[in-house]
């Protein structure tokens, strides 16, 4: 398939039942080391989504899906991941503004710029215990693939993959981020449930493409 | 889970609407986007707003009134609100004077109020923003996310409210609300967890002997679990960190006792008075205080403790005309 | 259990000893005997007085002060005081004008009231008894112990209070709260049982998905132990029971949705709100509520409702100044 | 034995004993169908009685030690069984008033006169379901003795085997008094805690004449 605004379209719905599947595991990944709220957050969020992208303008492209998800994540979820998806996405979207396909290139720069945006309205950085880890695993593994020249589709399953694995390694981490920072050595054995939905996106970003 | 409602989907919506409709004479609550405002905004006044995740009441919204909060912003339970009825209340609550936001220290919160801060701005209204962390729970270092904001919070409403009804500009608010935050210190205790409705399960399980120290407003877990003692001593304890933490020994103070949702009046007074006794073994001066249920974490059993130090200044600011749906006094 | 406090035996003692602390502005607690009075009486009006279990807070204590009650006898958890305190309370409520006593209707308040007045009247007092039992769950007959006094109690020491202080004499305070307690219906319903301090158990258990309708706020049982519902059912079925009891079908009214202790307020707002939704169907008009814990029943988990038919006499006395410890305005 | 004051004194220090262990039972009867409180309310007031026996005057009468024992009920008991009880010991003080040593038929107004001081205060009638019904069966059981001339230690035991008939009698009644009449057929079933109270107090009466 081709990264064009259909797989856009493609990757937010997929996320959104993805979420929807899942919030049940989110929530008490949240509730294990956080306030529970997180699998109900990005349900609400992605569902505000996936209702905004039904009727998508035809001269629209992947930027302006982007920047839709954005902007209905910042007034849907709420929370500390509201802002903060909200953010990457809508970097994300200027990373590949007046772009209708998006090459493997494009997809680094659309993860790298997404990650960015965390990492500054966040103030986290990796190993911090926060969905930081997943962005920024991805990113690592998105850009091994394209300095490879793998196409977009390879990137994007390198990202997944790699979220998955920044997700898992914030299993062994103290949280110096969020609500688990409070807990100190009690978080540790726990995964960060920010992390474990941004492998969920990535995961969904790459199945839409594959489809 | 046993709960009084309806669907853990409307549990917000219609708690907002019993609230709105029991206090009629005193709030407006809006919806699209949802927020609370008082019925009559003093005109020229700098706007007092806050907001936060539901869950908490009578936080925030029961204190929306003449004499503190011009409006506040609801979010779902235990999640902050979004920035669109964050600046819809900064809107309403600009009366020419700008608005100073009143924010507890928690990523979404600070996140969020500083984005609809950045909306309020690029429409011409002048913003300040504290953050209020005063929970000595958690540690205030490089490597958390900081002090959370907990009970002291209502202290600092009422007595900024009181400034801003007097007519203080937004800087001197600002500065104020900076310097109470910097005065006011708290702590939490759990003797039972709390049920999200959402998921239907308690935030976390205790061991009938089993009490969570340090525990936050969400649920969120505390210092340490430790075993359940007589509340004298749990008070000591809490009383200890709260003066191991606060700057000036606190000798003219006020006193909150609050309690989490499901623990009644008498046991919250057990407290009180062993905090009292203690205060006053140390030379401290108890000049105000407060005991009840204020700043709730849903049917959390427990207490926090919060005193804030003050001076002849604060206490008339505290003593000040207030009239919103949970306190009350002077009109 | 676990609760908030040192041992079951001092409880009583040391919320008490909290309240005094925390409401020294308001009022003075006396011991042995121990009761509660008002800081400074108001010469020459009648005193009114009430009493009964502790474990209800803030009843009766919390409603001593300017305008509602002169002084209060708090027993021992779930029990009547002895009629000790009831008389000591009496002599200092005495300012020339005799005393008035609102009693629940409970064998034992009855009894232990009706001695104290017995002896009041051997050292001269006047004292005049009103027994309030607004209970519907219970069938008033000659085969029970007649209606309980619940929560519609707090409606009727404002209204008698405020009465008191304008100046009524002893005799028209006396009609006054016998009409009262005619128009004021209550019934309540319990979602978790209270665990008294001495048993450390549970009055009652509950199956999850069940509840008790009709509860006393001793944890004595109610009419009927059914199905948990949703929370607009629940309040539908108290409404009904009110309103099928209630003498006139109460075009004007206060509502009274009260906590038994342990219910957080978002929960007690969102019973309210069908509460309004269907009184207002009905064509009635809510002229003023209230909404929290003010007749709790240890950490009972529910709601009660209340209804009491108004005019614009009562209204404007239940709008008079009241200063006390959990009920406060116009001063 | 004779019943003198001494006897009198045993009576109240025995129920004082025999109460304190029995205030859990109580207490569970109370929960049941009441409030719970019965056991403690009965042993708060007979701990103040038997402090306020430690030193009875030496030329004291039954009468006396019965009517401190009404005065301590009444202001340290609360609740119904307060009153209730205390103006059975000061109706039954009354009624042996005078009397240094008593008899059968002393035993028997003693116990008459508690019964009515019972029914008149609170309103009751045997088959209420209160402890109405364990006096009434103790009054019953007296009056039988007393009238087949047996001694005062035969009228007491009578007056203790026909209180716990009467107490083991509530078990099957509806309640029309106290708190228990809220109960409707809920409280079949049940024993009434007031006249399991009644049983132990004037099992005591009889056991401190055997000994
Ligand atoms: N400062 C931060 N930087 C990056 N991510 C963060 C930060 N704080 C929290 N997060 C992420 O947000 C997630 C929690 O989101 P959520 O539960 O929806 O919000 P809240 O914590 O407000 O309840 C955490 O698991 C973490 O991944
Ligand atoms: N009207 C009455 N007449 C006689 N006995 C009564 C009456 N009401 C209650 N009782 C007795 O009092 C007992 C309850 O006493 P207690 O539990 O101490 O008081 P309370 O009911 O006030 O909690 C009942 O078991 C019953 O025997
Ligand atoms: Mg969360
Ligand atoms: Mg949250
Ligand atoms: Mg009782
Ligand atoms: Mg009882």
């Amino acid at each position: 398939m081709i990264l064009d605004t259909a797989w856009a379209v493609a990757w937010m719905t997929r996320a959104a039942s993805d979420i929807a599947e899942q919030a049940g595991e989110l929530g008490e990944l949240d509730r294990a080391i956080g306030d529970g709220d997180h699998g109900e957050n990005m349900n609400r969020g992605f569902t505000a989504v996936r209702a905004s992208l039904t009727d998508v303008a035809e001269d629209a492209l992947p930027a302006d899906v982007l920047k839709t998800t954005a902007m209905r994540l910042i007034s849907s979820v709420g929370g500390a991941a509201g802002p903060l998806y909200g953010t990457a996405f809508l970097r994300a979207a200027d990373a590949v503004s007046g772009r209708a396909h998006l090459d493997g290139d494009d997809v680094l720069a659309l993860l790298d710029a997404g990650l960015g945006g965390i990492e500054e309205r966040g103030k986290a950085s990796p190993g911090d215990k926060t969905m930081v880890d997943a962005w920024a695993a991805a990113v690592d593994a998105a850009r091994g693939a394209a300095e490879r020249d793998a196409d977009a589709l390879e990137v994007l399953r390198a990202a997944a993959r790699g979220a998955q694995h920044g997700a898992e390694s914030t299993d062994r981490l103290l949280a110096h981020k969020g609500r688990a920072s409070y807990l100190g050595e009690r978080a540790v054995g726990h995964r960060d449930p920010g992390a474990a939905s941004t492998a969920i996106l990535l995961r969904a970003a790459a199945q839409a493409a594959e489809a | 889970m046993k709960k009084l409602l309806n669907d853990p989907r409307r549990f917000v919506a219609d708690a907002l609407a019993g609230f709105a409709e029991a206090h009629a004479d005193i709030v407006r609550v809006q919806s699209s986007p949802v927020f609370v405002t008082r019925l009559r905004m003093s005109a020229g006044k700098v706007g007092v707003v806050s907001g936060g995740g539901s869950g908490h009441e009578p936080l925030h919204v029961g204190f929306v009134g003449h004499g503190m909060l011009d409006a506040a912003a609801p979010g779902e339970i235990f999640t902050s609100p979004t920035p669109d009825p964050i600046l819809a209340a900064t809107r309403e609550a600009h009366q020419g004077a700008g608005v100073l936001y009143l924010v507890k220290n928690y990523t979404g919160d600070v996140l969020n109020f500083e984005t609809a801060a950045e909306l309020a701005a690029m429409e011409g209204i002048a913003v300040r923003t504290v953050v209020i962390d005063d929970d000595v729970a958690v540690q205030n270092s490089e490597f958390t996310a900081g002090r959370r904001g907990v009970a002291g919070t209502v202290l600092i409403e009422k007595i900024v409210g009181a400034a801003a009804e007097r007519g203080d500009g937004l800087d001197a608010l600002a500065d104020l609300a900076t310097r109470l935050t910097a005065s006011v210190r708290s702590i939490g205790v759990a003797i039972g967890a709390p049920t999200v409705p959402h998921s239907g399960k308690q935030s976390f399980e205790l061991a009938p002997d089993e009490i969570e120290f340090g525990i936050g407003i969400h649920g969120e877990r505390g210092r340490a679990r430790v075993g359940m003692a007589p509340a004298d001593e749990l008070a000591d304890r809490a009383l200890e960190a709260v003066l191991d933490d606060i700057p000036r020994e606190g000798e003219r103070t006020i006193v909150l006792v609050n309690g989490m949702g499901a623990t009644p009046p008498a046991e919250l007074y057990v407290v009180y008075r062993r905090i009292a006794e203690r205060l006053r073994g140390i030379g401290a001066h108890i000049e105000r205080s407060l005991v009840g249920s204020y700043v709730t974490s849903l049917d959390m059993a427990g207490f926090s403790v919060s005193l804030l130090s003050v001076d002849d200044e604060l206490l008339s600011l505290w003593d000040a005309p207030v009239r919103t749906a949970a306190l009350r006094w002077g009109m």
